[in-house]
């Protein structure tokens, strides 16, 4: 097992891995930039190491500094959390050539699933249903035009490199087609230094469903179940929960041998995570695999008892998977609510000072945050504040634990968006079951006319 | 009047009212409160003895600069990356620079080793090297400071 | 108003009461402390118009003795127990007082109900009625101030 | 189901009563002494009443004016929580008389059940397996010692009334005898009342096993698995954990049917509690039921997914048990520390202000308390200030979570014994497994020496 590892992140992620770390009981060393000396990560952390200022790409995505923090305080490994650089595959790589254990899949595992365009044709010819679009990406006109015919419109443009949202165009008619294309690869290029981009079918009220998954080195791969991630804005996930209301037992199953069946065709290693799109029949098709641990990890790790980081860092140092699929139950529901300082009116992220934090307890809570009992929003990095998870043996008990802890929790000194948990937890769509991917943009839509 | 200040003298109206004061003053930045209660009630009671100082800052959202040490006129070469700090260029030569000396713009200071690679830290200005404040060999994070230069 | 402020502002309220003082100046930095106390205060018992019932003290660990009104020579009845509160005995009676009545020690002034017994409520000392605090079949709890008494 | 309940308590357990009726949609009136207007439970309920000045036998433990309480606010039922007036047949009495729902057992199970010698001598006719003792009281020192030869020295004095060591004796020595039964009647007599006192055989180096159990209206009786208390100080409970490592699933499977015959034998109602001495050999016999929720509910709480507040108040209500004894599982281990205002050197409660308090988070971990940022510890009431409580898939992941989460529990202002809970969880003795009811005297003993 690891002596000592470094985490190459900061906020609520550092603190979740440093406190596995501790359980397991190997020693820690935080990095940090120039705004972020006092922050809890660091606190919590055994070493700590400065490495840039406040800009994440001068400090927690600088990559020689980062090492050189790792070198110095002689880590055996780095755990990269989520964002900064955790799904960058030259990192991944650097790390291997120098013999510190990257936390999570191959350099070569990043670098092939994170073309989006050349993960779907892999899937594709290993047999697992992709939704109908382009052979990998589209440059002429013409041909795209062909393409997005046969496919029927509205078809949807997206870029290989593409995440979050970010060269992505839903084109409704023929005749938007080709300035779609060409708008979708300048963002794709600005955003990625890649323009490529793919077309496929776009369905309108789809649901966002992902399955949990984690691989040994001896090829072992063992799901978790899946999350719903289906309340989003603009692409962002807002709330996630599971199990998934829209799926049954014989769904549930299937979809998750085929999420193993892709990270065994790629021979994957450590965590990932396999989303789906699904359609209002139940009919779904592969969208892409996350390798990185999510923020909404935690949403399993309640609904399932499992420490998905720690197994992280076992799997990392070489021992097997301690789990195996049958290990593995949903032992009741579980909803996650992810807390932003947010703009009420305009939805947009507000940093500032918290004056007073104050979390939710009692049972069936767990909240993931890196705040004190007060704490800062920085303008340099993401705007969320807190993770506050919800656990019931049942859907409804969990959303009725969600509301009154969220009722519970005092955020003072800024804007967040607790009110919108509020208005989404109450809604009757929501608290019926299943929704799609655009029932938050609709809910939003209607009350700012 | 803008809202933040309706806001605060809300909040002070309120401290008003749940305290019974009198008065009520607040000056910001640098700092000055004045409460008062009139008229007080009868009573006895001898000195006042301790005022705890305040204390109490936040984690701030602009970027630390290094300070300004004491002599804010001396300049401080700080390190621009994460290393291992060598004030020699191997283990046999005499260090770069010694305390006292006089150094030219772009002379070199010393090196931080990263990665492999050996990164030269020059005088960012001519003037006299006042202090070494990192033990050759030693590791060092960013901004660090490393010699404090008295310009010339 | 950032929180810390309150704090201090609190804190400063705090000693006030503590040591009884009439004003409290607090600088920062450069430090400058004033403390002033005025002699017992003297002043007219009329025009008492609003008294709120004292509550929203910070949790304090001796127990609040029901705090001096503003006119503090005035006698405050609060009920003894938790209940629910008559003027009279009787929907159809008149009440046990009204206000400017003048009453005796020991005189019945009103009636708190409490699992179906009727607690009568007396004059602690002779007085004047100055104000009836709480409206006839109102809920009370323990502790609340009923009545205003001026004692003779 | 209720509509508003009055929660007759303070502290974490009025927050954990009202966060369970706000999970139920039912409205809450707190009840608050004069010095507790502001606290925490006060903020959270619907409505609150000072019930009386800060002594507790004036206020909390005033029957007349908590039930005026009751009657002003019109609710339909009383939760007592535990201590105060949870285990007071005659308030119980009263409630069930004005139509007001006490929600626990009826006043002739806590009248019965409170007298710890003639629950002995019910639970012997039932054929329940009790210490070896006297049948019934004792007085005339002829007899007593007669019983106390037959049974062996070292027998123990106990008082009838009993509870948390008061009236209690252990008497080594024949000649000791007389005097030891005196003075456990007189404290007796002076603490509870009654100064009658029965006589048991002692052991040594037992441990304290105790079911949860919970039993409906129809006569169904579930338990919900046992809680080790062991660690104990001067009768004190310290840490509790589920399951017990003492017990293997034989021994656990007949211990938890004892304990339903034994709630069976009363026709017990609501939630009550079961304990059990139980010797090295794993001979166990009858101690008590505690007819109350109890403080440590939490830690059943954590490692059975259940919900046992929710569950008291569905009871009361008239609904049947939501749970059969199938659904009930050891989902993994529970660990809870009481954390205590305490002298760290004469381990007195040490009441004062709390200036910061910033509990652990992150997953596995359940924290209940009635402190805000900041808080205080009133002298006149018990000195717990939170109950920190920890879950893992097994008793090693629970413990290590246990001791990363007390490194992060941040409590300045005042001393607390969170000292002492590290170094049980770090004693090697504690780490291997059961250990004995004077573990922990024993270790404070070697300690002051």
């Amino acid at each position: 097992m690891f002596k000592k590892i470094l985490i190459a992140n900061r906020g609520e992620i550092a603190l979740r891995v440093i406190r596995a770390c501790r359980e397991l009981g190997i020693r820690t060393v935080a990095i940090h930039s120039e705004v972020d000396g006092e922050s809890l990560h660091v606190r919590y952390a055994d070493e700590h190491v400065c490495v840039g200022p406040a800009e994440g790409s001068l400090s927690y995505r600088n990559i020689p500094n980062v090492l050189s923090a790792a070198e110095i305080t002689g880590v055996d490994a780095i755990h990269p959390g989520y964002g900064f650089l955790a799904e960058n595959a030259h990192f991944a790589e650097v790390c291997e050539s120098i013999g510190i254990t990257f936390i999570g899949p191959s350099s070569e595992h990043i670098a092939l699933l994170s073309d989006k365009s050349q993960a779907r044709a892999h899937m594709k010819k290993h047999g697992i249903p992709v939704l109908p679009g382009s052979d990998g990406e589209i440059d002429d006109p013409k041909s795209s035009l062909a393409i997005a015919k046969k496919l029927g419109f509205p078809v949807i443009v997206k870029a290989s490199a593409g995440g979050g949202g970010r060269g992505m165009r839903v084109v409704w008619h023929e005749e938007d087609l080709e300035q779609a294309v060409d708008s979708a690869q300048l963002e794709a290029y600005t955003a990625f230094g890649h323009g490529g981009v793919y077309l496929e079918r776009f369905f309108e009220d789809p649901r966002h469903i992902e399955f949990q998954v984690m691989a040994d080195q001896d090829g072992q791969v063992v799901h978790f179940h899946e999350r719903d991630c289906s309340v989003q804005r603009r692409y962002q996930k807002v709330i996630e929960e599971s199990p998934s209301p829209a799926l049954d037992e014989t769904l549930r199953k299937k979809m998750g041998q085929v999420a193993v069946q892709v990270m065994k065709s790629v021979k994957y290693r450590n965590a990932g995570t396999v989303e789906f799109l699904m359609d209002e029949t139940g009919k779904f098709y592969f969208m892409e695999v996350n390798t990185r641990i999510q923020v909404e990890h935690a949403v399993t790790e309640m609904v399932t008892g499992v420490d998905l980081i720690k197994e992280q860092i076992r799997i990392a140092a070489g021992q097997a998977l301690s789990y195996r699929q049958k290990d593995i139950q949903l032992l009741g529901h579980a909803i996650e609510c992810r807390i932003n300082a947010e703009d009420p009116v305009r939805l947009t992220p507000c940093p500032g000072t918290i004056t007073k934090f104050c979390a939710p307890g009692g049972p069936g809570i767990r909240v993931d945050t890196a705040m004190d009992t007060t704490g800062v929003v920085s303008p340099f990095y993401d705007s969320m504040i807190a993770k506050l998870i919800g656990f019931g043996r049942d859907r409804s008990e969990a959303l009725a634990r969600m509301r009154r802890a969220l009722d519970e929790f005092v955020i003072e000194g800024i804007h967040c968006n607790i009110p919108l948990h509020r208005r989404i937890l109450d809604h009757p769509e929501f608290q019926k079951g299943p929704v799609s991917t655009r029932f938050l943009d609709r809910l939003l839509t209607l009350q700012s006319v | 009047m803008p809202d933040s200040s309706r806001r605060e003298i809300e909040d002070l109206v309120e401290l008003l009212n749940q305290y019974h004061l009198t008065e009520l003053e607040l000056e910001k930045k640098g700092m000055r409160i004045r409460v008062r209660r009139d008229p007080a009630p009868t009573f006895t009671s001898s000195g006042v003895e301790v005022v705890k100082t305040p204390e109490a800052h936040l984690p701030s959202l602009t970027p630390s600069s290094p300070q300004p040490s004491e002599s804010s006129h001396l300049l401080t070469i700080s390190s621009p990356i994460v290393g291992t700090f060598y004030r020699a260029s191997s283990p046999d030569s005499d260090p770069y620079v010694e305390e006292g000396a006089l150094v030219k713009k772009g002379q070199v200071l010393c090196i931080v080793e990263a990665m492999k690679l050996m990164n030269e830290i020059e005088a960012e200005a001519d003037g006299k090297v006042i202090k070494v404040l990192v033990e050759s060999t030693t590791p060092v994070e960013f901004g660090q400071p490393l010699f404090l230069i008295d310009p010339l």
